[in-house]
Formats: C-alpha cells, structure tokens, sequence
C-alpha cells in the first residue's frame, strides 16, 4: 500500500488529494500505466506525462524510480512558487 | 551558519524580518534580501491562492538552503515562504543571505531564487473576474537552472 | 518611475526602509535589497569612518540610479548611503530595487552596487589598535565594472 | 581661480581639504604639474598619478581634461564606498 498524494490541477482532475493505493507496480510508470486504466478521470490527469513531476517520499524523482519500499508518491505540475 | 526556512500561512513582518536578519554579526559585510510580490500587472486580479505539499516543502527549502551555503561562504540564510489566499500586492515569499562578500551574498540569493522557483512544491492560483487559472511554469525559470 | 537617494551622517532604519519601499505597488513582483555593513573579520576594529564629497556624491549617486532605471525594468530605485563614523556592525548603506521580473531587480542592484563601490566618492578609514588606515580599492571591485 | 579640492590620503598629505589656486594651466594635467613644482607636499600627494583620480566640476574625468570654465577640480584615491 502507498500513499498517492496530488497537488494543483491533478488533484482538481482526479478530484481527491490523497488515496491509498494497493499495487504491484515496481516503477512509478507502471504505477501511472496502472492508474490510467482504472478510470477516465486518472486518463486525464495522466495524458500527458511530460507536463507531470513525482515526488518520491517527499524527494523530486523520475518516472522510472523503483517503487519497493516506497511509502509516499506525489504527482503534480511544475512548481511555480517564489 | 544559522539557517532558518518558515513555511506558513500567515503574512510575515517583511521590515522586522530584514531588520533582525544577521543582526549583531560583525563578520558580514554584505547582505541581501529578495521579496516576492503578489504582482498584478493588469488590474484585474483578485487575488491568488498558493498550495504547497506540506512535508515536502519544509524539506525541499532546506536542502536547497543547505546547497547554498555549501556553495558560497553564507553566515546566515533565511527562507520564507507562504501558502494559501493572497491578496494583490502581499507579500509571499523572501529570501536572505549573509556573506563577508557581497558577490557571494547576491549569487547565493539568485540560485535560492531560481531553484525554490522551480524544484520547491508550491502552486500558484489566479483568480480574475471570478474565474481561477493555475500559473503555468515558465522555461526560463527552468533554464535558469542551468547557470548553477 | 522613483528614485531616491539619500546621504546623510545618521544611521538609517533598514527596517523600515526595507518595509515601506515599493510598498503598495502592485505591479512590481520582484524587490531586492542589498545592505553593506561595517565588517570585523579579526574582531579587532574599532571604528570606521567614511568621508565623502558633498555634492558630488548626490550627482553620482543618482546618476547610477538613473543609468540602472535606464538598462531594466524597474519601477522603484532607492539608494542610501552614510558617511561619518561607524562602528562594527552598523549598516554602512543599502540599494533597492522593485521590477517586474526578479532577473532585473537582482541585476538592478549588483549594478548600483558596483558603480557605487567604485564610482562614487566615498572613502573608507579604519581604526584598529589605535592606527588608523585608508581602505585600498580592490583591483576586483574596478574589474567588477566590466560586466556591465 | 579654481578651487581645489582633495580627499581622504591626498588630503591628508597636502594638508587641507580645499584651496583656491590661480593658475594658467590649460589642463588638469599641467596643474598637477604647476602644484608638484611648488611645495613637497604636493610632490608627495602627486607622485603616482594612476593612484588617483580626478573630478571636474563633480565629474569624474581624466587628467587630459581641459580647464576652461572649470569651476571646481578635486583630487582623491580610489573610491572605497559600498
């Protein structure tokens, strides 16, 4: 089970901010692949990847970044603070 | 080699911060800050909203805090940063640093800048004649990465 | 488009220099301020004293501040600057800048900074030990020019 | 007449901080020259013309730099402000 979290505008498209997640997938993609499938509104959040970043248990990661023993991952747009 | 990085909601003191940064230091000559505004160029704005990711934020300031003074001689940094609803005007965020040089204390806020801008998790909304809008990243504050 | 140039003998209050300067401005996103301090590295100075030239010192002053509203965005420009004695510790003067766009304000003032140390008439006496001695210009400081 | 003035070291060594000179000199130069051949203390503060600098009417200039209508020239090191 991992923490999903979403921030921004893929919260307000997925339409919650935090779930818990049970899976398989070993890489962040698989994840992503996996949550897709599920429903339309992870389809739209999703669509495109390269307008996405992940944090993995708080630390910027990439999409390929191994799931095991990871307990927390955030999806959300570029950041835009300052 | 004080560091301080505050995440909050509230606004904050801009002059008493300024004023009591590296106060009582006799070992830094130069010092500099950068504000944030909540900037409204139109007229139209009605006010912005900034979400951030509680836990990631405070930890991803102080790693890039933490860098800076690994990259320049900083006796003391300071990072403020703010969430939630912002008025036209308010303030949201400063930063600040203190060197012995000043070249040290201005490229050591500049590289604060460019990267809390771009790898810290805050979230900007705009809010215009009721509709809201999420501020898109820029390039160039991801190209600006590049100079570091 | 305000400029401000001040030199006087009393300390200022950064505070609220800091705190009032381009404040209401809704249009300028980017503020930064640099503050020069009088600066002990030894622990073993006593004082400094600065001494200038009245009159020629407001001409170049401002004539900096103009040249740096002239090459960015700025909407806001303030320079103060002290002379007399100071002890360690005590902020000697400061630049500010207000723009848009965080690039120009940081440029602005490294600008007005540099002009400042070299192009102004201001000249630096310290006391340590009860000797007294000017403060040479660095070689760097004039290369400093060069970028600009 | 132009009033001269100095500053900081050259002031120090010429002994005060402003004088009136009368002089036909038609630059900053040649009354630099006029000024070493009258007193020591002139010789000492003028020595080395590339440790300082000059300003006319409140302008920073060279020492080319022509006297007619000049109304006030000041003599200094190096500035060490900031």
């Amino acid at each position: 089970m991992i923490d999903v979290l979403y921030f921004a505008w893929v919260r307000e498209r997925i339409g919650l901010p935090k779930e818990r997640v049970e899976s398989q997938a070993t890489t962040v993609r698989e994840l992503v692949e996996e949550l897709r499938a599920r429903e339309e509104r992870y389809e739209a959040a999703f669509a495109d990847l390269s307008a996405l970043r992940v944090a993995v248990d708080q630390e910027l990661a990439d999409f390929d970044a191994p799931l095991a023993g990871v307990r927390e991952l955030a999806f959300f747009p570029p950041m835009t603070g300052g | 080699m004080a560091l301080r990085v505050v995440v909050q909601q509230e606004p904050f003191d801009f002059g008493a911060e300024a004023e009591g940064f590296a106060a009582g230091r006799h070992d830094l000559g130069a010092v500099v800050t950068f504000t944030g505004v909540v900037r409204d160029v139109a007229g139209t704005l009605e006010g912005m909203e900034i979400e951030h990711y509680p836990g990631m934020t405070e930890k991803a300031l102080t790693k890039i805090a933490e860098e800076a003074q690994a990259r320049w001689s900083l006796g003391e940094v300071l990072v403020i940063h703010r969430h939630g609803p912002m008025a036209p005007g308010e303030r949201i965020m400063m930063v600040a640093t203190a060197s012995p040089h000043r070249q040290d204390a201005f490229e050591a806020a500049e590289f604060l800048m460019d990267y809390l801008k771009s790898r810290a998790p805050f979230w900007k909304k705009e809010r215009s004649a009721g509709d809201t809008a999420w501020v898109a990243a820029r390039d160039e504050d991801e190209a600006a990465l590049d100079r570091w």
